[in-house]
Order: structure tokens, then C-alpha cells, then sequence
């Protein structure tokens, strides 16, 4: 049964590490910080300085300096500091980031990431921190449908959509599969949505799949989807 | 002469800008923009100027305004995407060839900016390697790894959005609204600082978050727009 | 589980130190010298060490009693002269051919290591242009003038002293106490920070000089000497 | 009549703008922060990162981490500030101190300064931030004394001793002269102390001189002389 937004976003936050510094990417992405498991000590860090995102900002507390890179609302969690975009870049190009979680409009199966620009005529470019983030966190994952509204794949051999950065995915959660770009290429599945042959996984998929040796069923607690 | 930075307001602190210059903007994600002083700048209209700015079209910066009036040549920023389906003013006139794009990746932007106030003409960064970004840069190999050569980028005036400020020009920033506004102050001939409050007291040594030497003019816009 | 930084000696959080590792140590103009937790270096004894430090010699730093107890191998730094007309024990093992040397100008020193830390595998400067420290390295000319390309410095360990220190790991520093040490936190693979106090409470966020996430382990040594 | 060292310092601190952000060099440059001219008000950097740095510490009040460049104890300034060495050098070579004023074995007369290491044999070398003040500071300039104890020029065709920076120096004080280095090279004398002709001072200089039309007596108040 396929996960909805929500699900994937809680599978995603059940592989996060305690004390890890993570960032996330506007949109389904950000979701996952309302699912890291009870007893983690994590912190989020947002492109324009935020170091200790804490949750969005109560309508009545509300202070317009006091946002993230998405520009919405927030509160500071304990230990949170606040710095410039020149040293947030720095931490984040330096390797600072454990994990950053990002959409995708497509992931090639050597771990090439297309999620920047959607090549519609005449719109301006939007490239934000989404380079950065993707050449430099130590760990890039992937929440992302598995296919296109159109039923496309998103997993495919070669980008066809502008690269934001060359082998740079490490995992790709998706509403059907959990999956892992091995180190030298190759799209390895780990989890597989209950009802769902390895033969129809491969068909909306766009690149061969290996299933791991322990492949299991991804399953997720019941949760109503979210809007992002 | 004891040094006094605050000026009268925002149309004082820019009465000297030229036709062509390069001006820097601060804001991002909501937070630290100038906007008193971008309305300033549109009624002093000086022509032909480039923008360094996270975004040439935030909802909440005034920025646009330049642009709606004709007065920017060239933008060189991270985002560039008008929210809707119709295209935007900005992409309107992109699209008619009548305003050059720079886009770089916003941390790159950020180390460019900073790097034209700390003396580095140019650095190597991992960021952009294989992409579009990165057409027709030099690219080198350090440790087997790719990186892309960026140049800095300077200007001839910055205008940055902060909390407090001291006579001397020292500032405080509340909460995000930082962002590039240091880096900027550091990168132009010319700073104008647009604060909520100039204290009476300098600034304690340990409150500073942006040293005076960078501020040129002060200017207090309560609320920031105006 | 809640993050503590907190150990509880500069032996326990120097436990795991390796032979041939690259150390970064803090301090400048005798300020911010993180003493208690070198002699504990010393103690510890790990040897073909890499030391990145401003002075090899000053007095205030015990340093020098790594390079005494025969710890060294290299030195990155951008003052190694003894106070005396005598040869000091650092300038005897580098006569005798027992200890290597790498001068850099003071700025390079330190913008090397800040790039270290940011991602910036090399960058260039107009220090140090036509002198004997630029030789052998590669000049470009950038608008009419020369630059020298630098490498970025980065370490298996960082030690460096500050103030207070929360459980997170957050530092704010006295004075001129900073110095190297916010930018060596940076570019270190583990980073121990020996500070006078620890905070009950998480230190305020505007208040911070130094991001926790750079800082791995915090020793409290109130009077900064074994 | 020769100035002392007081009085060098005295000469050049009378030259500083108002509103300038200046780096003095350990020795004596930094006594020319005590001969500012009265109703001036400017700031002193030093390299360790203070902006602003007052007088002394009074014995009484010494705190160890207040210090500059030099390990002297120091106080603040009102509207001083700190920042660290990344930042202080990165204010430095950004060409954001307006002079600064350095001490100087040899001075060349297309502005080439050795002012670093005087080659004693196996002493370690000591750059610390000289290299950087020379380089990229907006104006250097030099006091020292025109000759070496042994009477040989301090002022040359050519620095024989290693170089810490190419063609930067502008001005140069000594107990002889004030000089200028021209923006194309040569020494310009701006002033000369009374009774030393222009012969003498050439014979003591080892560059050729050019006398500015107005060129005028060096004078300076009586000082007592300065140890450092």
C-alpha cells in the first residue's frame, strides 16, 4: 500500500541519527523534522543562519526576523544561534551537515540529483542553497514521489532534466520504496511497499533496481497527509 | 572630529549614487530588508545599476520596485522565479532581453560577496561542478575532487537592514536578519545601514555583530519601510 | 539522548589522539592559549604531530613543551623565533633537520584554515606576492594585479580555549581570546574546547560566538593551566 | 637637528586623517598613537582582531585576554569591538585599514619594504601579519631611523634583505627626513631637519633623492625619547 506524503515523511525521519545536524529542503521535506523519534537530540539547520530550528512559530508569536530559508515562521529550539549567510554557506559547503533531506524532480541511478529547475520557458532560475547543500552535507537524501503525476518515472539512468549536483544521493524514500544509490552507481531497494511486485517496482522505475538481500516490507503508522 | 555616522535619512545617504552602479541588497527568507531605503532609492532613480541580491523578487523586498522602474541593467542573485504562472515583471523583461541574470548558487553568492571585502579575487568551491551554474568556469582538481574557480564580487554601495545601531556605525542584528548584510557591508565602497534604533550608548565590544569600520551612513527607518 | 559535550578531563577528551595527527591549537598575543588541556597533549604523548599554531614560541603557550618533548615532525605556523639570542629548543631541532616548517604570513594562516573549515580547497591572495614565502607557488594576475594561490589547512584535531561553554557545545570568548580558535574549530575533524566555565543554562543565541555543532568535547579548566 | 624616536613618532601621527582606521607595527610605530593630533578621532586595529584599541591598561587593571598583537595589555576604546583572526585578517586584506604605519630594515625606492627577517642565521623566521599589512593596506608608511647603527642606508636602489611586500610603501619618517615614494618609484623629501643640507642627506640615503619644490624643515616638539 502506497505511503502518502506524511508516511514518507516519517519513514525518512526514522533513519536519522542522535545528535545529527540536518537540513532540510522546503517543501514535503521540512515535514520530516515532525517525526524524528522520541529521544533523539537533533538540530536543524536552516540556509539563512538558523542553527536549532525549532517548531513553526504560534500565530500569536510571530516575528518576522525570526524565520527560515522557506520564510516561514519559527521558534528557536534550546542551544539554537543564529549566523550570517556567509558562515551558514561555509558550514554547509564545508561538510558540516549531516544529512540534508531534499525534494527531487529526478535521481539518476549514479546518484546525479536534477531538483533545481524545471525548465519552464521563460521563468527565472531558482537555485537557492539547493547546490550547495546537495554537493556538500555528508549524506543527501531524497523524499520524493516515485512518479511523475503523469506516472513518469523519477529514478532513471541518466538526468534529463539541469544537474544540481553529479553523485551526490545517498537514499531516495519514495511512496512505494526505500532505497540506497550504492557507492560506485546502481539503485538498491531495501524496502518495498506491501502489495507491490519487484517486477511492477521495476516497471515505474526508469533504471534497474537490485533488490538487497534482506529486502523487506516498508510499512508506516497511519498519518494524515500533509499539505506541503 | 567625534565620528557621527547617522544621517538625516535614506534620501541623504543616497544622494551621491551614480548611474551604473553595482549595489548590493540584504535580505533573505523574510528577513533584513532595507525596504525604507530601496523606496529611496527608486525615487532617486539612478540608472543602469546592477543588483546583488538573494532574490530579484522576494514578496517582501521592495527590490522589484528597481526593477519594475527600469533602473537595473543586470542582477546577479540566486532566485529569480516569479511566484506565478504569468511571468513577472523581471522575467518579462529577461525574457525581452532587457536585463542580464546572473545566477549562482546562493552559497557561492555569499562567499563571492564576502570574499570582495576580505581581499580574495577568487576561490575554488565543490559547489556547482557538472552543472549549468558552472558552464565555462575553470574548473581544477584538489584531492580528487572536482571544484569550480569563483570570482568575488564588490560594489559600489550596499544597503543592509539591521536592529541597533551605535554613532559609530556598529550594529546588532535581531534573530535572521543578518543574512547577507554583513558580508555585503564588507564587500562595498559605500554602506548604508538601515537600523530600527541608534542607541546613546556605543554598542558594549561584545553586543557587536557587524564592526563600524564596515558603515558608512546610518539611517533609522522604524519599521523598516516607507 | 540530550546532548552533553561536557567530559570530564582534558585526558578523557584527548583519549583517542593518534600518532601523525594534524593538531590545531589556539591562541595569539597571549590570549586564548588552551594550556591545561596541551599539557595533557603532552602527558599524552602522541608523536610525528603536525602542528598548526600561530607562534611555535610564545611564552605564554605551552607549545613549546610539545616540540621539546620530541612530539613534532612539522610545524604550520606564522612566527617560530625564539626571544633569545641563544637558540630556543624549537630552533635547535630545526637546525639540526629533526623538525619541518611551513611560514605563512599571519592572514594566509588564518584565512587557510577558515577555508579549511568552509569548503574552499584553495583560494587566492595578494599577500606574500614576490617573497620568499610565495616561492614555488602559482601567481595569477586578477585586474592588473598579482595573486598567490593558497591551499586550505585542516586538522584531525582542534584545541582551543574559551570562555563559557554550554551542554551543546555553545562558546563565547573574553575579549581578544578568539583569535584561531572559532575558525580551527572549524576545520577539524574533532574539536575540544577548554573553557573557564560551563553554563547551567544553553547560552543565549545571540550571544554565541562559536556554533556547538563545531565543538565535540568541552573541558572546564578555570584558570587555563594544568 | 636629528629628531628622536619620540619625535619620529610625533611627525607621522600628525599626517593621520580624521575618521582613519590605522595599524601600528610592534615597536615603535605603536608610540604614534599617542601623538594624534587633539580633536581627531580615529580607530586603532590590531591583528589579534580588536577594533578600537585605547591606552595601556593601567598595572591595576591588566586583563590577560585583552591584549593586542603585541601581548601588551590594552584597553577599549568607546565603540571599539572584537572580532577573531579570520575576520581581523580578512579586514586587513580587503584593504579596509586606511595606514599603516610599520617599522622597517629596508626601504626600496620603487616602495619594495624588508621589514621581516633579517636573515640571522637558524633564529626562526617571524612573518606574524607584516606580510599582510604591507600587501594589502590602502596606504603604508614607514618610521624608522635613516641609517643603521653601523651608518649604512636603510633607503636603497634595491632591498637586499627578503622582501615583505612589493612597491607598497608611500611615506617614509625618519630622524632625518619625511619622504615620499612617488606612485612610479623614486624618493621624493618632503622635509629635511635643520641643518643637515640636501648633499648630507643624499650621502646617508642609498637611492637617489628628489627635493620637493616645497620642501621644508623637519620640526617637531621637544619629547623625551621613547624606549621601545
Amino acid at each position: 500500500m502506497k505511503l502518502n506524503r506524511s508516511q514518507m515523511a516519517w519513514r525518512a525521519a526514522q533513519d536519522i541519527a542522535d545528535g545529527a545536524l540536518i537540513n532540510l529542503g522546503i517543501g514535503l521535506p521540512v515535514a520530516v523534522a515532525d517525526y524524528v523519534p522520541e529521544g533523539l537530540d537533533v538540530f536543524f539547520q536552516s540556509e539563512n543562519g538558523v542553527v536549532g530550528v525549532g517548531p513553526l512559530a504560534a500565530a500569536d508569536k510571530i516575528d518576522t526576523d525570526l524565520v527560515d530559508a522557506g520564510s516561514r515562521p519559527i521558534t528557536l529550539r534550546p542551544g539554537a544561534t543564529i549566523v550570517d549567510s556567509a558562515w551558514s554557506f561555509s558550514m554547509i559547503r564545508g561538510g558540516h551537515i549531516d544529512v540534508t533531506i531534499l525534494g527531487a524532480f529526478e535521481v539518476a541511478e549514479n546518484g546525479d540529483l536534477a531538483n533545481w529547475d524545471m525548465k519552464v520557458p521563460h521563468k527565472g532560475p531558482l537555485v537557492g542553497g539547493a547546490m550547495d547543500l546537495a554537493a556538500a552535507a555528508k549524506a543527501v537524501w531524497i523524499v520524493m514521489e516515485h512518479n511523475t503525476r503523469s506516472g513518469a518515472p523519477r529514478i532513471v539512468t541518466r538526468c534529463t532534466l539541469p544537474l544540481t549536483a553529479k553523485k551526490c544521493v545517498k537514499r531516495i524514500y519514495t511512496d512505494l520504496a526505500v532505497m540506497e544509490i550504492a557507492p560506485g552507481g546502481g539503485v538498491i531497494v531495501h524496502e518495498i511497499v506491501d502489495g507491490m511486485t519487484r517486477e511492477e517496482l521495476q516497471k515505474r522505475t526508469g533504471a534497474p533496481l537490485t533488490f538487497a538481500p534482506g529486502c523487506k516490507t516498508l510499512t508506516a503508522p497511519p498519518l494524515a497527509e500533509v499539505a506541503a | 572630529m567625534a565620528i557621527n555616522k547617522r544621517v538625516g535619512s535614506a534620501q541623504e545617504a543616497l544622494a551621491d549614487v551614480r548611474d551604473g552602479s553595482t549595489v548590493m541588497i540584504s535580505g533573505f527568507g523574510g528577513a533584513g530588508f532595507p525596504n525604507a531605503t530601496i523606496r529611496a532609492l527608486v525615487a532617486r532613480a539612478p540608472k543602469d545599476l546592477t543588483l546583488v541580491v538573494n532574490s530579484a523578487t522576494h514578496r517582501l523586498s521592495y527590490t522589484h520596485e528597481l526593477i519594475e522602474a527600469g533602473l537595473v541593467r543586470k542582477i546577479v542573485c540566486s532566485a529569480a522565479r516569479g511566484r506565478d504562472k504569468e511571468l513577472s515583471p523581471f522575467e518579462q523583461l529577461w525574457k525581452d532581453g532587457k536585463i542580464e541574470l546572473e545566477c549562482l548558487p546562493q552559497g557561492t553568492l555569499a562567499e563571492a560577496i564576502r570574499a570582495g571585502g576580505a581581499g580574495i579575487p577568487a576561490f575554488f568551491t565543490p559547489v556547482g561542478v557538472g552543472t549549468d551554474l558552472a558552464a565555462g568556469k575553470e574548473v581544477r582538481v584538489f584531492n580528487g575532487r572536482e571544484y569550480v574557480l569563483e570570482k568575488a564580487l564588490t560594489a559600489d554601495l550596499a544597503i543592509i537592514r539591521a536592529d541597533t545601531a551605535d554613532r559609530f556605525g556598529n550594529l546588532t542584528f535581531r534573530y535572521a536578519q543578518a543574512n547577507f548584510g554583513p558580508a555585503m557591508a564588507t564587500a562595498a565602497g559605500m554602506t548604508v545601514a538601515e537600523v530600527r534604533a541608534v542607541t546613546g550608548e556605543p554598542i558594549p565590544h561584545d553586543r557587536v555583530q557587524l564592526p563600524g569600520i564596515y558603515v558608512d551612513r546610518v539611517v533609522v527607518a522604524p519599521e523598516g519601510q516607507a
